[in-house]
């Protein structure tokens, strides 16, 4: 087979049919029930390209030191199976630092690649060439740095808040001028070597620098950001090496990443310019000091538990507390115990809710809620006014109805749940405190409002044991 | 290098659009899957780094293709897996209806 | 040969994956001006006609060639013109209202 | 520019700007808000293409008398375009044919540039060259004569009936086989030139083979099949040329006839295969012996002016009849009169009503119907029980409400109208003959089906009257 085909292409074919594979992977994806299929498409083009360049390298004769080069070879991937297995069993809730650190490792295989690359090549590298490699290390390496100090960030080894200085913005872009100004004299003189360093240098301070003023709860935005940068390194190696497949799969990972930060940035209301080039500003804490202490009604577990089941349609809105408490499973009880009563109950998913675009559906999905319950926001808005209780539980800016009415809300035009619509209203939250934006809520100030003070796991917990006990 | 480059450009711009047209209609229901399943593809880069060691010119570009290889199979490894986790956790509640 | 038949089969493969994907979502309304359309686009192989000419390697491959571009040529005017002109008839009622 | 970027990247880059172009341009087709915008990204993209080849060709210095070359190139790109515009300036009753003869064209063009390629590389072709070129020429031969065939029957220059005999299938394919044949002997002995016009010649022959046995009516779909073919050759084309830009303006264009053809296959109840194969039978006139005279019920136009009248929501059916009596302008008027009534008036349209994928669409858009009332038939399926008046208007087949009850009926399965649900039925058509499937309608015979027989236009303009009448 490879004789007849001659390795090129050979090789050639594996890759194209690999492409294809990972391309179906993608569409797959698109809803639960063909989503494993996906995975099982990208797994078989990856063991396709993997074991045809194996092959082909046998074929090829380039191994100097056949044995001992397929050796280190495969001592390097049981190595990497032995690092990815932990990574990939990690909890739900360190999705996040995970796919931080996972960008961080894409984009140091790209930069050692390209690094060894130009060593090789040196100095006789086209001026093409050598722009898409300096490109190609530049996007990896502010990458892995970038990656690493947003993992470090939200897994709290590094401190959370966003450190800014004054300038901060000019002394960023003066690094990144300064990196593409050494590439530009790469381009001309291939041989200067002794800047390449620097350049990979000044990149990976470049990355530091960039997240250094983003706040932990930015992350997110940053993290699909540094994924399309990595997709975009990833394609400019397919150029450097002539392999397409690299291309196509830097390609759809570069447009994955892009589309879900602009997602992002439109469902929370900041302007796309502001994603693109990186400049995550804090949300100025708006008016938060002249606050007067407004009444508020709240309520006891036991009375919840007593509205809830007087329902008979109730609509669940978790957010970002509702992921730090861990309280899935409960909330899980809490609807199979409304459930059994013959109570309608639906979840209603805000796009941004939590840190991670569809951050919720992963959770409530780990805790066995059925995912035809997730409605997204633009599907349930409609049923609210016929909703006898909305049950907020850990969620605040995507419930916001000043974003609807309050022109000088910071989050004034961002899409949000109609809650207020319902019948009642109660809210699971530890306090008064406000969500990520920073902002007050004046749902909570309403006539149908109830706050439930607690943490959300313990507070879902006592009304499921309340509903079992006035069941019982 | 000439046409080679425009050959790279021509399969860029289609698979670039490719994604964006199967990404945006993505349900936001899989965002964090997909954030995972990209981040495992995207790791095809081992290939680079396999030929690399497999070429092995220079001591240099050996041990840096071999650290190549350890990084992005871990992604593969942990991409895959953690996808498949998620994805198996996703259920419809209508089978479970007799 | 090699490199640039397997090029061309990613080139290949991706397009007509767009083609399924663009064509499918394309409203049935718009199904008859979506065949002329195609039809004028087709007719790029014009591109390939002038070069034919352009070489006049030999007299058969000159001649071929003019018919050639003449063929093509009607259909991309051809084709243009009357995607134009339905798409001119679809009108909506909104704007219509005051 | 073009020196500096070497006048093959160029050429490339221009191409690669045309292929994005023609992207667009397909994709912002998908609705009306955005088609006009996508033939200004196909026209661009064509002027840049050809502008670009006009130019490197100039620089290439290729051109062996540049000015008499580049005169003859200027002509018949004169000529071609005095041959193209009557071609877009036909009735739009006429698209039916006139798509077929483009089809004809552009498979010509690819023919003669295969042939001119052959004769200039033989005997230095290369395996895979060679057998590229074959399927270009006859796919292209193919198309060439097909597409004539059935533009000559649409254009009834040549007879409608299919001309049919035994073993017809088996010289078909027998014929396909011996050009294929002889592509394997010319891909082994490229010097075999004097074989080469006999595999041509064989394509074109049965391209008339293969649509002799077809019916006028079945025509649309075996286009739809030859855009496939056309797409695909022009593809091969650009393998052998290596022009990226011609392999995918011939993918998007394939794959295009070949989703048509699905969707077409699909509404009127077609195996796929059927298609694919090219092997359409006629539908076998089902049980149309044992007609037994049942009683239908008749009105006048006065008495459909009437009960239109009446009506509050009215849905207007049009089916090939309309298309035949171009009766369209006159429904437009019928359209008006009802809607300064206050009457809802929608129009329902089947997905193969009429004889070419969005045949009513265009009909009625050229009589100004707003189309914003063309409803699909899912779209509007659910409103026929709140329906006072179901109007159809020349369509039969996709009103059949046998497809849904009689499996034994050969358009059993077949996605129809649900006009019996609306609260009275008037068809208008001229007889009680059948459609396009040859079987009858079980709708006609209804308590409440009205029939109102007569030409489409003659009736339609006889109820404006008695409308207008009525009114002033
Ligand atoms: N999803 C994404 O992709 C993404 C990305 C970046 C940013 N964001 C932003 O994140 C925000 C998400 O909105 P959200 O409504 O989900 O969250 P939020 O506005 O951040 O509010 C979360 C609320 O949960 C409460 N909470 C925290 N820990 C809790 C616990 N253990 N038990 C009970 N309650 C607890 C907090 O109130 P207490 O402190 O009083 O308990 C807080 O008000 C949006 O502003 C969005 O723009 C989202
Ligand atoms: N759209 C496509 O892409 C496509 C492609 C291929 C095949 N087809 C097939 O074509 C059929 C289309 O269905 P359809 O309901 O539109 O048409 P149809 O079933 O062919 O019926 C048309 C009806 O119009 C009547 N008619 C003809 N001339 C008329 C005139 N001058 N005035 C008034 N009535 C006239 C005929 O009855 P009288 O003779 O009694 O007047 C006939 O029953 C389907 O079977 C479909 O499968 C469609």
């Amino acid at each position: 087979m490879i004789e007849f085909l001659g390795s090129q292409n050979f090789i050639g074919i594996i890759y194209l049919v690999a492409s294809a594979l990972f391309i179906l992977a993608l569409k797959w994806m698109n809803r639960p029930a063909t989503a494993r299929r996906g995975i099982f498409a990208g797994e078989t083009g990856m063991v396709l390209a993997i074991g045809g360049t194996l092959l082909q390298l046998g074929v090829d004769g380039k191994l100097q030191h056949l044995a001992i080069d397929y050796t280190w070879v495969f001592i390097a991937l049981g190595i990497g199976t032995a690092v990815g297995i932990p990574l990939g069993l990690v909890q739900m809730t360190a999705v996040p630092q995970r796919t931080a650190l996972s960008h961080a490792f894409g984009a140091f295989c790209v930069t050692l690649v390209g690094t060894a690359e130009f060593y090789l090549r040196t100095p006789n590298v086209r001026p093409f060439m050598m722009s898409v490699l300096c490109c190609e290390v530049i996007l990896g390496g502010l990458t892995v740095t970038g990656s690493l100090m947003a993992a470090g960030k939200l897994q709290e080894v590094l401190p959370q808040r966003p450190i800014t200085y004054k300038g901060q913005n000019v002394v960023n872009l003066g690094l990144l001028a300064v990196a593409i100004g050494i590439a530009g004299y790469l381009v001309h003189n291939p041989g200067a070597t002794h800047l390449y360093p620097v350049m990979v240098g000044i990149a990976l301070l470049f990355g530091v620098m960039l997240v250094i003023p983003i706040g932990g709860a930015d992350m997110p935005t940053v993290i699909s950001l540094l994924n399309s940068y990595a997709g975009l390194s990833a394609a400019a190696m397919g150029f450097v090496l002539g392999n397409k497949l690299l291309i196509v799969a830097g390609a759809l990972d570069g447009s994955s990443g892009f589309i879900l930060s602009v997602i992002m940035s439109k469902a929370m209301n900041r302007s796309f310019t502001n994603v693109v080039f990186g400049a995550f500003g804090q949300v100025a804490p708006a008016a938060a000091g002249a606050q007067e202490a407004r009444p508020v009604k709240s309520a006891s577990p036991e009375e919840a538990a007593g509205i809830l089941a007087a329902a008979s349609k109730v609509v669940i809105v978790p957010g970002y507390g509702m992921a730090v408490a861990q309280a899935q499973h409960k909330v899980r009880e809490l609807y199979d115990s409304l459930t059994k009563r013959g109570i309608d109950v639906q979840f209603a998913i805000h796009p941004v809710a939590g840190r991670m675009p569809g951050h919720m559906n992963v959770l409530l999905a780990e805790a066995d809620v059925p995912y035809d319950h997730l409605k997204e926001m633009d599907d349930i808005n409609g049923d609210f006014p016929q909703t006898d209780v909305s049950l907020i539980i850990g969620a605040n800016d995507v419930t916001n109805p000043a974003a609807k009415t309050d022109k000088s809300s910071p989050i004034y035009g961002m899409p949000v749940l109609d809650v207020e619509r319902s019948h009642t209203v109660m809210v699971i939250k530890r306090s008064m405190n406000p969500g990520f934006a920073g902002i007050d809520n004046p749902l909570y100030y309403m006539d149908q409002t109830l706050m439930l003070f607690g943490d959300a796991k313990a507070f879902v917990s006592n009304i499921v044991k309340e509903l079992s006990n006035s069941h019982g | 290098m000439g046409s080679s480059l425009i050959d790279g450009l021509f399969v860029f711009m289609l698979a670039g659009f490719i994604g964006f047209e199967v990404i945006k209609r993505i349900s936001p229901l899989l965002h964090t899957p997909l954030m995972s399943i990209t981040n495992a593809l995207d790791a095809i880069a081992v290939v680079g780094a396999i030929v690399l060691v497999g070429r092995h010119e220079s001591r240099l570009s050996f041990i840096l293709g071999i650290l190549a290889v350890i990084a992005a199979t871990s992604n593969i490894v942990g991409g895959f897996l953690i996808t498949d986790r998620m994805l198996k956790m996703f259920k419809s509640s209508r089978p479970a209806k007799p």
